[in-house]
C-alpha cells in the first residue's frame, strides 16, 4: 500500500496516541504511557520516511503530486474546505524535522519527565502536539493550514502551563495564548482577503491563480490586495514565530518542561511562522513592500533579541532569546527572497536548538532544577557527554564552519547582501551573528568553565540517563553533518537544498542578477567574514568569562544604563502593560463590567422577573380557586369566541371556522 | 307529521328531558341515569338518521363503557346527595344568563344557517360502516393512530392516578 | 276486518312474531331451570325434582306461581326508582338481545306472506347485540346500588367492573369472524360459512377461528355471570350478591334475565363459530335430512314406553302423549308428501341442537367447575383473554391479507 | 324527513343544559358528566352535518370524539378518585387548594 495515497496516517498516528494516552493512561505505569507515546511517534515518523521515499522515487510526471481529498470540512456556498493533505518538497523537509526531532524529543522526555507527575496527560499534550503540527505542514489549504496553527498553539499553551500550580507557569501560557491571538486575528483577516480575492483557499488553485503575470508587481509603499494580505499573514507569522513586536510570549514560554521548550519553542511551532511565509511566498514576491518589512522585521528582531541574550543569566532564557534572533534570521531570508535559505536555516536550527535546549536541560537535569547559571560552573568535568554535545551545538549555532548553523547563517547573509539596498540587513545580520556567537559562548564558560559557584553539599550533580544523552548525540551529529548538503554550494558546486527546493519555491531575484564567479567569489568573502565575526565573539566570551571574570561586573556598572535597559529587556512587557493592559483591565473592569453587566444585564434580568412577580402578584387575586367561577370564565370565552365568529365574518378564517 | 319526524321528536323530547333531569337531580346516580337516557335517545336519532355504526358504538362506547365507569365510581366513593354550597358567587349571578347567551347565539347561529341545514336528512342515505371504515384507516389514519396512543396513555394514567401508593 | 288486517298486515305480524318469541324463550327459560336442576342433580347422583309432574316437569310451573305469589317486602332506605328500574332494565335488556337473532334461512309462506323467522334483521346485528349486552350491566349494578346494603353493593360493584372487562374481550374475539364474514349482519354470518357446501362442519367459522371461539365463549360466560364467573351473586361470600335485597317477582326477573341471556349467548356462539342452521354434513348428503324423524321418533317412542310404566297416574296418562305427539311429527317428517315442511324444519332443527348443546355446556360446567377468586378473574380477564383475543384479531387480518378471505 | 336544522337546534338546547349543568353542578362527577353531555350534543351536530351533506367524515370524527371522551373519562375519573381520597369530598367548592 503506497502510504502517498494515506498520508492521514501520518497525522492521525499521533492523534490515536494521545487519545489512548490521554482517555485511558491516567492509571497506567509510565512505562506503558511512554510506549504508546513513543509507538505513536515512530510509527509516525516511519510513515514519514516511506512516504518521502515513495515521494523522492515518483516518475518527474507525476510531480507536483496532487493534494490527497479526504473529505469536505465545511461547504458553505463557494467556500469550501476539505480536509486534503499534500505533500511536496517543502512538505518533506518540514514532515522529516518535525517527525524526526519530535520522536528524538520524545525519547528524551521519557528520561527528563521520569519523576514527574502528570506523566501521560504530559505525552498526551505532547502526541497531540504532533498531530497539530503534522495537520498543519501537511495541509493542502488555508483553512486546515489554520487549524493545525491553532491547534499548535493550544498545545503550547497547554504545556506552558504544564505546571499549573505554578502561578508565573499558568500565566505564561495565558501570555503566550493571547499574544498568539493577535496574530492569529491577522492571519485570519489576511485568509477572508485572500478568498475574497481568489474565491478559494486550496494551495495549488491558489497560488496557480495568484503567479498569474495579470497581477501585476507591487511596487514599495503601494498597497494592493498582496500587500495587505501578505501582512496580515505576516502579523500570524509574527504572532507564532515571536517577532517583533509579538515576541513577548516565548521567553516566558520557557515556564514549560524543557522538553517542549526545545520540540515547540525551538525546532518547530515557533517556526510555523516561516513555514507560512515560505509556503505562501507566490503571494510574498509580488509585494515589495511586504518583503521588505518582512526583512526588516526578521533583521530587528534577531538582532534586538540577541542583544537581549547578551546579559541574560537564566540558561533557558538565552536560549529563548537566542532562538527568537534565529527565527529573525529566517524572516531575514524570506524577506530577501532566500526562501530555501530560510528553510535551510530552520532545518539545522532545529537541529541545534532542539540540541541546545535538550542540552540545557540535561544540566539542569543534572543541577536538580536550576537554572541560573550564576549558580553553575565547572560543569564540563562532570556531565561530559552533555557538555560536548552542547558544545558541539554551540559550535553550529555560531556559524563554525564547517558545522550545520555555518552553511545556513551563511546563505541567509550572503542572500541579504546581494540583494540592492540589502547592506543594512547584511551589516546587522554580522553583527547579530558575532553576539550570537557572544552569548552562546558566554553561556558555555558560565555553565561549565570557571570554579563551581553552586553549593556542592547540597547539589549532586549527575550525567542524565542515556534515554536522555541518545538523543543528544543524534542531534549532535545531525548539528555537525545537517548544513554539508548545501556544502558544495560554498565552493561553487550547484546548491542542492536549493535545488531540491527549487520546485516549491523560487529562488532569490537578486541571484540572478551577478555572475556566477563573482557572486561565488564574493560568496567566500563573505563567509569569511561572517566565521572572523564569530571568532570574534567567541574570543570577547573567552577574554570576558575565562581570563577577567570580574570584568563583566564591572562592564554592567560602567555602562548601567545599557546594561539595565538589557536586563529588563529594552522594558517592552513594562511598556505594553502600560500601553495595553492597563487601560483594557480598567475598561473591562468600569464599562464591561461594573455598568454592561452589572447594570445593564442582570439590571435587565433581574428587573423582568421581578416585573413578572409583581403581575404575578396582582394578577392572581383572579385565581380564586372555585372551579364553578373557572367554568363560568371558561364559558364567557367561549361565548367571546362565538360572538366574534357571528358578529364579525371576517375573523372567521382567525377563529378558524373557514366557511 | 311523518313516522320519522314523530320518531324523532319523541326522541328530541327524551334527550332535552333527560338532560334537564341530569341538572335537576341532587343523586349522581339518577344524574348518570338521565345521561344514560340522553345517550340513548341521541343513538336512536343516529339510527333514524341511518347512520347506524355511529348509534351502535355510541351505545356500546358512551353507554356500556363510560357511563358504567362513573356509575362504578360513584358506586365505588359512595357518593352522597350534592351539598348545596355557594361558594362562587359569579356562577350563582352569571351562570343562567350566559347560558341563554349561548343558546341564543346557537340558535340564532343555526337559523341564519345556510340552505344546507334546511334541506332534510333521509334515513341511511350513506355511510354504511364500509364506508366509515375505509375513510378511517385511509384518509384518517394517523389521527387514528394517535388516539390509539392517547387511549394508552390515559391508561397508563389513569393506574397511575387511581393506584393507592404502597408505603 | 280483514281489510284492517290487510293494511296494517307488517305491524301485527311484528306484534305475532314478537308475542310468539317471548312466550317460547319465557317457556324454555322455565324449562332451562327444570333442565339445569335435572342435569346438576343427576351430576351429583340425586333425583333432582321429580314430585311436581311426571320427572318434576310441573315443577317450572309451581316456581313461577311461587314467584308471583311470594309477599315482595321493599328493604328500608332503598333508592326506590332506581330499586325498580334494575330488575326490569335486566329483563328488558336480555329479553331485547334475543329479538335480533335469526331462527331459520327462508322465511314461512303464510296467506301469501313471507315471515322471515326472527324479529329484527339489523345490517349491525352483532354491533346492536353487543350494545344490548353492555347496557345490561346497569341491571345488575343499579339493583347492587341501590338496595342500600353492603352484599348487594360489592356484588354491583364486581359485576360492573367484571362485565366492563370481559365486554372488551368479547367484541374484540368476535373481531376475527367479522373479518371473515365482512358483515355484521348475522345471517351474512351464517351464509358466509355455508360458503363451501360440500366442507359441511369443516367450513364452520370455529375451525379458523378456535381460539376466538374459546375467547369469546369465556367471555361471554362471564358476561353472562354463570359459574365460574358468578363472583357477582357468589352465595358463600355475598349473600346472594347483586339480587340479595330482591324478592319474588322482581327476583324472578333477574332470574329470567341470567337464562335469557345464556340462551342468547348460545345462539350467538352458534350462529357465529358453528355456522348457526348449517347442517354439519356436506349439503350433497340429503338423506340426513331424515335425521330429525330419525331422532324423535325413537325418542317419542321410548317416552311413551317409559310413561305407561311410570309410577304416577298422571304421569301414565301424560307422558304417552307427549310421546305419540312426538312420535307422530316424526314421522311426518318423514311422509314424502309433507317433504317442504321437512326441508323447511332442517334450519331450526340444527340451530336449536346446536344451541340445545351450548345450554348443556353450560350447566355442565355449573355442576363442575369451581369459582374463581376476585384477582384471578381480573387477571386472566385482562392478562390472558384479552392479549389472546387481540392477538386472535391480528392473526386472522395477517392470515386474510395473505390467502384473502376464503 | 328531519330537517337537519332541527338536529342542530336539538344539539343546540342540549350543548346549553350541558353548560348550565357544567356552571351549577357542585359534584364532580356530575360536572363532568355534563362534559360528556356536551360532547354529545357536538357528536349530534357532526352526525347531522355528515348526513346533511353526504360525507361520512363526519361520522368519523364522532368516533374521534368518542374515543377522546373515553380517555377523557378514564383519567378524570382517575383524578376524581383521588381527589376524593384526599379531601373526603366531590364537591368542587371544597376543592380550593388554589384558593390564596
Amino acid at each position: 500500500m503506497p502510504i502517498l495515497d494515506h498520508l492521514w496516517i501520518i497525522p492521525l498516528l499521533p492523534l490515536l496516541g494521545s487519545a489512548i494516552n490521554g482517555l485511558l493512561g491516567g492509571k497506567w505505569p509510565n512505562t506503558i504511557v511512554n510506549s504508546v507515546a513513543l509507538g505513536a511517534t515512530g510509527l509516525s515518523f516511519l510513515c514519514a520516511l516511506e512516504a518521502v521515499r515513495e515521494f523522492l522515487t515518483l516518475s518527474p510526471d507525476k510531480l507536483p503530486f496532487p493534494p490527497q481529498h479526504y473529505f469536505d470540512w465545511i461547504v458553505a456556498g463557494s467556500f469550501r474546505a476539505g480536509f486534503d493533505l499534500q505533500i511536496d518538497q517543502l512538505t518533506v523537509v518540514m514532515l522529516m524535522v518535525v517527525t524526526g526531532v519530535g520522536f528524538l524529543i520524545h525519547i528524551y522526555s521519557t528520561g527528563y519527565m521520569a519523576h514527574e507527575s502528570g506523566y501521560y496527560r504530559f505525552f498526551s499534550y505532547l502526541n497531540l502536539f504532533m498531530f497539530f503540527m503534522l495537520v498543519l505542514v501537511m495541509a493542502a489549504n488555508y483553512v486546515l493550514l489554520f487549524v493545525g496553527w491553532e491547534g499548535v498553539g493550544l498545545c503550547s499553551y497547554l504545556l506552558i502551563g504544564f505546571y499549573f500550580l505554578k502561578k508565573s507557569a499558568s500565566d505564561a501560557g495565558k501570555k503566550a495564548f493571547i499574544v498568539n491571538r493577535i496574530g492569529d486575528f491577522g492571519f485570519m483577516l489576511g485568509m477572508f482577503l485572500l478568498f475574497r480575492t481568489f474565491h478559494t483557499l486550496d494551495f495549488t488553485t491558489l497560488f496557480a491563480a495568484a503567479s498569474n503575470p495579470a497581477w501585476g508587481h507591487e511596487a514599495w509603499g503601494q498597497f494592493g490586495t498582496f500587500t495587505i494580505a501578505c501582512l496580515l499573514l505576516f502579523m500570524g507569522a509574527t504572532g507564532k514565530s515571536a517577532q517583533l513586536p509579538l515576541y513577548v510570549w516565548l521567553p516566558d514560554a520557557m515556564e514549560g518542561p524543557t522538553p517542549v521548550s526545545a520540540l515547540i519553542h525551538a525546532a518547530t511551532m515557533v517556526t510555523a511562522g516561516v513555514y507560512v511565509v515560505a509556503r505562501s511566498h507566490i503571494l510574498f514576491v509580488h509585494s515589495e513592500t511586504a518583503m521588505v518589512v518582512v526583512a526588516v522585521v526578521g533583521c530587528a528582531t534577531a538582532f534586538f533579541a540577541a542583544s537581549i541574550g547578551l546579559v541574560q543569566t537564566d540558561i533557558k532564557r538565552v536560549l529563548a532569546y537566542s532562538t527568537v534572533s534565529q527565527l529573525g534570521y529566517m524572516f531575514l531570508a524570506c524577506g530577501v527572497g532566500a526562501f530555501s535559505a530560510g528553510i535551510f536555516h530552520l532545518m539545522t536550527h532545529a537541529f541545534f536548538k532542539a540540541l541546545l535546549f535538550l542540552a540545557a536541560g540535561s544540566v539542569i537535569h543534572a543541577m536538580g532544577g536550576e537554572q541560573d547559571m550564576r549558580k553553575m560552573g565547572g560543569l564540563s568535568t562532570k556531565i561530559k557527554y552533555t557538555y560536548r554535545t552542547m558544545l558541539i551545538a554551540t559550535l553550529a549555532i555560531a556559524g563554525i564552519p564547517p558545522l550545520a548553523g555555518f552553511f545556513s547563517k551563511d546563505a541567509i547573509l550572503f542572500s541579504a547582501f546581494q540583494i540592492e539596498g540589502g547592506h543594512p540587513l547584511y551589516a546587522v545580520g554580522l553583527l547579530t551573528a558575532l553576539l550570537t556567537s557572544f552569548y552562546m559562548f558566554r553561556l558555555i564558560y558560565l555553565t561549565f568553565y570557571g570554579q563551581p559557584r553552586y553549593d556542592e553539599h547540597h547539589v549532586h550533580v549527575h550525567e542524565s540517563p542515556w534515554s536522555m544523552l541518545g538523543p543528544l548525540v543524534t542531534l549532535a551529529v545531525l548539528s555537525v553533518i545537517g548544513g554539508w548538503i548545501a556544502a558544495p554550494a560554498l565552493w561553487g558546486g550547484p546548491d542542492y537544498f536549493a535545488s531540491f527546493l527549487a520546485p516549491v519555491l523560487t529562488s532569490p531575484q537578486g541571484a540572478e542578477a551577478v555572475n556566477e564567479a563573482a557572486a561565488h567569489q564574493l560568496e567566500i568573502i563573505l563567509a569569511i567574514v561572517a566565521v572572523a565575526s564569530a571568532l570574534l565573539g567567541w574570543g570577547a566570551a573567552y577574554w570576558l568569562y575565562i581570563r577577567q571574570p570580574a570584568k563583566p561586573e564591572q562592564m554592567a556598572k560602567s555602562m548601567r544604563p545599557v546594561y539595565n535597559t538589557l536586563v529588563n529587556k529594552y522594558y517592552v512587557d513594562e511598556f505594553y502593560a502600560a500601553v495595553i493592559i492597563k487601560p483594557l483591565m480598567w475598561i473591562s473592569t468600569n464599562v464591561l463590567w461594573k455598568f454592561v453587566d452589572v447594570a445593564a444585564i442582570d439590571g435587565t434580568v433581574n428587573g423582568i422577573a421581578s416585573g413578572a412577580t409583581s403581575i404575578g402578584d396582582t394578577v392572581r387575586h383572579t385565581q380564586s380557586g372555585n372551579t364553578r367561577s373557572y367554568a363560568v370564565w371558561v364559558v364567557i370565552g367561549a361565548l367571546v369566541v362565538i360572538a366574534v365568529i357571528f358578529f364579525w365574518p371576517a375573523a372567521r378564517p382567525v377563529v378558524g371556522m373557514v366557511r | 307529521m311523518t313516522p320519522q319526524l314523530a320518531i324523532f321528536f319523541v326522541l328530541a323530547a327524551l334527550a332535552v328531558l333527560g338532560a334537564l333531569n341530569l341538572i335537576i337531580q341532587r343523586h349522581p346516580i339518577h344524574s348518570a341515569l338521565s345521561l344514560i337516557v340522553v345517550m340513548i335517545a341521541l343513538a336512536g336519532l343516529y339510527l333514524l338518521m341511518g347512520s347506524e355504526f355511529v348509534a351502535a358504538v355510541q351505545i356500546i362506547v358512551y353507554g356500556g363503557a363510560i357511563m358504567v365507569l362513573f356509575v362504578f365510581v360513584i358506586m365505588l366513593l359512595n357518593a352522597g346527595v350534592e351539598e348545596r354550597t355557594n361558594v362562587s358567587k359569579l356562577a350563582g349571578v352569571a351562570g343562567i344568563p350566559l347560558a341563554v347567551a349561548l343558546l341564543g347565539f346557537l340558535a340564532a347561529a343555526i337559523a341564519r344557517s345556510n340552505e344546507s341545514a334546511q334541506a332534510g336528512v333521509e334515513a341511511g342515505t350513506l355511510a354504511n360502516t364500509k364506508e366509515i371504515s375505509t375513510m378511517l384507516f385511509k384518509d384518517f389514519v394517523y389521527p387514528f393512530e394517535l388516539t390509539s396512543f392517547l387511549i394508552l396513555v390515559a391508561i397508563l394514567g389513569a393506574i397511575v392516578l387511581a393506584q393507592r401508593e404502597k408505603s | 276486518m280483514i281489510s284492517f288486517l290487510n293494511a296494517n298486515a307488517t305491524i301485527i305480524i311484528y306484534l305475532v312474531k314478537i308475542a310468539l318469541l317471548l312466550f317460547i324463550v319465557l317457556t324454555v327459560n322455565a324449562y332451562l331451570t327444570w333442565f339445569e336442576r335435572k342435569v346438576v342433580a343427576h351430576m351429583q347422583s340425586r333425583w333432582g325434582p321429580h314430585r311436581v309432574g311426571p320427572h318434576g316437569l310441573l315443577q317450572p310451573l309451581a316456581d313461577g306461581a311461587k314467584f308471583l305469589l311470594k309477599e315482595d317486602p321493599t328493604p328500608a332506605g332503598v333508592d326506590k326508582f332506581t330499586y325498580f328500574l334494575a330488575p326490569l332494565m335486566a329483563l328488558a335488556l336480555a329479553l331485547t338481545s334475543i329479538a335480533i337473532i335469526p331462527f331459520g334461512p327462508e322465511p314461512l309462506h303464510i296467506l301469501g306472506r313471507d315471515i322471515t323467522l326472527g324479529i329484527a334483521d339489523l345490517n349491525i346485528g352483532i354491533l346492536a347485540l353487543f350494545a344490548i349486552t353492555a347496557l345490561s350491566v346497569y341491571g345488575v349494578a343499579l339493583a347492587g346500588w341501590s338496595s342500600n346494603s353492603k352484599y348487594p353493593l360489592l356484588g354491583g360493584l364486581r359485576s360492573s367492573a367484571q362485565m366492563v372487562s370481559y365486554e372488551l374481550s368479547l367484541t374484540m374475539s368476535v373481531v376475527g369472524v367479522l373479518l371473515l364474514a365482512g358483515s355484521f349482519n348475522l345471517r351474512d354470518i351464517i351464509n358466509a360459512q355455508a360458503h363451501h357446501p360440500e366442507r359441511g362442519i369443516f367450513g364452520w367459522n370455529v375451525w379458523p377461528q378456535i381460539l376466538g371461539f374459546f375467547c369469546f365463549f369465556v367471555a361471554a360466560v362471564a358476561e353472562t355471570n354463570r359459574v365460574p364467573f358468578d363472583l357477582p351473586e357468589a352465595e358463600s361470600e355475598l349473600v346472594a350478591g347483586f339480587h340479595t335485597e330482591y324478592a319474588s317477582f322482581k327476583f324472578a326477573m333477574f332470574f329470567i334475565a341470567e337464562y335469557t341471556s345464556m340462551i342468547t349467548v348460545s345462539c350467538l356462539c352458534t350462529i357465529m363459530f358453528f355456522g348457526g342452521w348449517l347442517s354439519p354434513f356436506p349439503a350433497s348428503w340429503t338423506f340426513t335430512h331424515y335425521l330429525p324423524s330419525v331422532i324423535l321418533l325413537p325418542f317419542g317412542l321410548w317416552v311413551i314406553w317409559d310413561g305407561i310404566r311410570y309410577e304416577t297416574i298422571f304421569g301414565r296418562l301424560v307422558l304417552p302423549g307427549i310421546g305419540t305427539v312426538l312420535t307422530v311429527i316424526g314421522i311426518a317428517l318423514a311422509i314424502p308428501q309433507l317433504q317442504f315442511v321437512n326441508e323447511f324444519v332442517q334450519g331450526p332443527f340444527w340451530l336449536l341442537g346446536k344451541i340445545f348443546v351450548f345450554l348443556f355446556v353450560y350447566v355442565w360446567m355449573r355442576g363442575t367447575l369451581p369459582r374463581f377468586r376476585y384477582d384471578q378473574l381480573m387477571s386472566f380477564g385482562w392478562k390472558l383473554l384479552l392479549p389472546v383475543s387481540i392477538a386472535n384479531v391480528v392473526i386472522t387480518a395477517f392470515a386474510i391479507l395473505m390467502w384473502g378471505a376464503r | 324527513m328531519v330537517p337537519t336544522s332541527y338536529y342542530l337546534i336539538l344539539s343546540a338546547v342540549l350543548f346549553g343544559l350541558g353548560v348550565v349543568a357544567f356552571v351549577f353542578k357542585r359534584n364532580v362527577i356530575t360536572i363532568f358528566m355534563s362534559i360528556e353531555l356536551m360532547l354529545n350534543a357536538v357528536n349530534l351536530a357532526f352526525v347531522a352535518f355528515s348526513q346533511a351533506r353526504h360525507q361520512s367524515d363526519g361520522q368519523v370524527f364522532v368516533l374521534f370524539v368518542i374515543v377522546v371522551a373515553a380517555a377523557e373519562a378514564a383519567v378524570g375519573l382517575g383524578i376524581i378518585i383521588l381527589m376524593a381520597r384526599n379531601r373526603q369530598s366531590l364537591n368542587v367548592e371544597r376543592v380550593d387548594f388554589l384558593k390564596l
